[in-house]
């Protein structure tokens, strides 16, 4: 049941640890971790710079979060998202999710994953080595990942 | 008052951009005053576009503009309100 | 493509860093942490014994590991499942999995769970707080999660 | 040579038993002479039942009853061929 939005790096095994807290009804965390590569369609990277959309990502993120807890019963929650520019191997976002059984925790951690990708207000730039810059284009796989959730 | 030309609805909003369509607005914000005949967010995109100049340019690929009403995703058929804050952007690509 | 049974605990934060390595082809790692819960069916617990069946347990581990990889491109993989007593709280198993995109990740980190629930030969002994104590049933959902994953 | 009772394929093997099955048998392992006309798993477990004793009670549900040959899962229908080591068990609860 946490959002954060930072510049700096975190600590997996210690936000997982924070996580789980003392709460003995967890059975199941399951954790995301997404970085940077090294390697993009258009050659080796530099370094990739986040933009995104004060208050608006962060509200979008809450939202994401709440949906999640919304449609599977979670222990815990956690959303961690950087921003500004990243080098290669450096972690960009952490979704965790906690729960008695693992199927919760798969689903919503999925879940929260593909509503993340296609909703909140973040954009990438990529700097090349050799020079060149650009924009990430959205896959289209996100937009399908996302609509699977979709409830009717 | 009478004497002022009326326009009910007409309204002006902080209009945001990012990634590249503040890239090719040239700015990552402005006010602009909308006129009372632009009454959803397709009315909007069409309005700013016909503006011409950089609007043209950002907005020339419109069907992948998104946009986000006072911080929330809104569809073209999304009536536009009074908003305090409208944001123009390209599809998110964070995670 | 690692596989660890021990009694000792691990620490899912250097496991997880260890997996990644400097390999920057990876964008997505998934992480699930098994831990013992407080409270089971028969009421507050105070131990759990898992017994397992040595070599077996080794060669079962790696044979899912193994078709893990067989049908997901992974570039990285860890299954660490530990025996003996354990407390309320402590981890018991840590499946990751590493990959370009996050769809293998977590698809590869759900199916070896799946697998590893209904065939590795690990069986669970719970002693409760009021002195009872007995065998786990297996979960029917178990089963039922094995075989969604079934090719034909 | 030709004087003793011949009973090719009978076979002796380690057989071992874990968590309640084991309990019930009082021993995690044993060494067993399987009859010739123990071909399949399905065999084998109708051989240990019809022993009586412990091995009956520790068999009497013994549609839940797992088996392994040489390490490996074997179904019921499964050939019992010349394992080294064959495991009894209840569905596994790891994880």
């Amino acid at each position: 049941m946490s959002v954060r939005l930072q510049r700096e790096s975190f600590d997996i095994g210690a936000e997982l640890k924070a996580l789980r807290g003392d709460n003995c009804d967890i059975g199941a965390v399951v954790s995301f971790t997404g970085s940077v590569r090294g390697t993009v369609g258009g050659g080796d990277l530099l370094s990739m710079t986040l933009e995104h959309y004060p208050g608006m990502t962060e509200s979008e993120l809450r939202l994401i979060e709440d949906e999640a807890l919304k449609r599977w019963s979670l222990e815990a929650s956690l959303i961690i998202h950087r921003y500004g520019t990243l080098e290669p191997g450096e972690d960009i976002v952490l979704v965790a999710t906690a729960s008695p059984h693992r199927a919760e925790a798969f689903e919503a951690a999925q879940f929260i994953m593909d509503y993340l990708k296609s909703r909140a207000p973040f954009w990438k730039n990529e700097t090349l080595r050799d020079g060149k810059s650009g924009w990430v284009d959205a896959r289209e796989g996100d937009k399908s990942a996302e609509e699977r959730w979709k409830t009717s | 008052m009478l004497d002022q030309p009326m326009t009910p609805n007409s309204r002006n909003c902080k209009i945001l951009y990012f990634a590249w369509v503040r890239e090719k607005m040239g700015r990552g914000s402005e006010e602009i005053e909308i006129p009372s005949s632009v009454l959803t967010v397709g009315d909007l995109i069409f309005f700013l576009k016909s503006k011409g100049g950089e609007y043209a340019l950002a907005l020339e690929n419109e069907s992948v503009i998104r946009v986000a009403l006072d911080q929330a995703h809104a569809s073209r058929e999304t009536k536009l309100g009074q908003p305090r804050e409208i944001a123009l952007f390209p599809p998110v690509t964070g995670g």
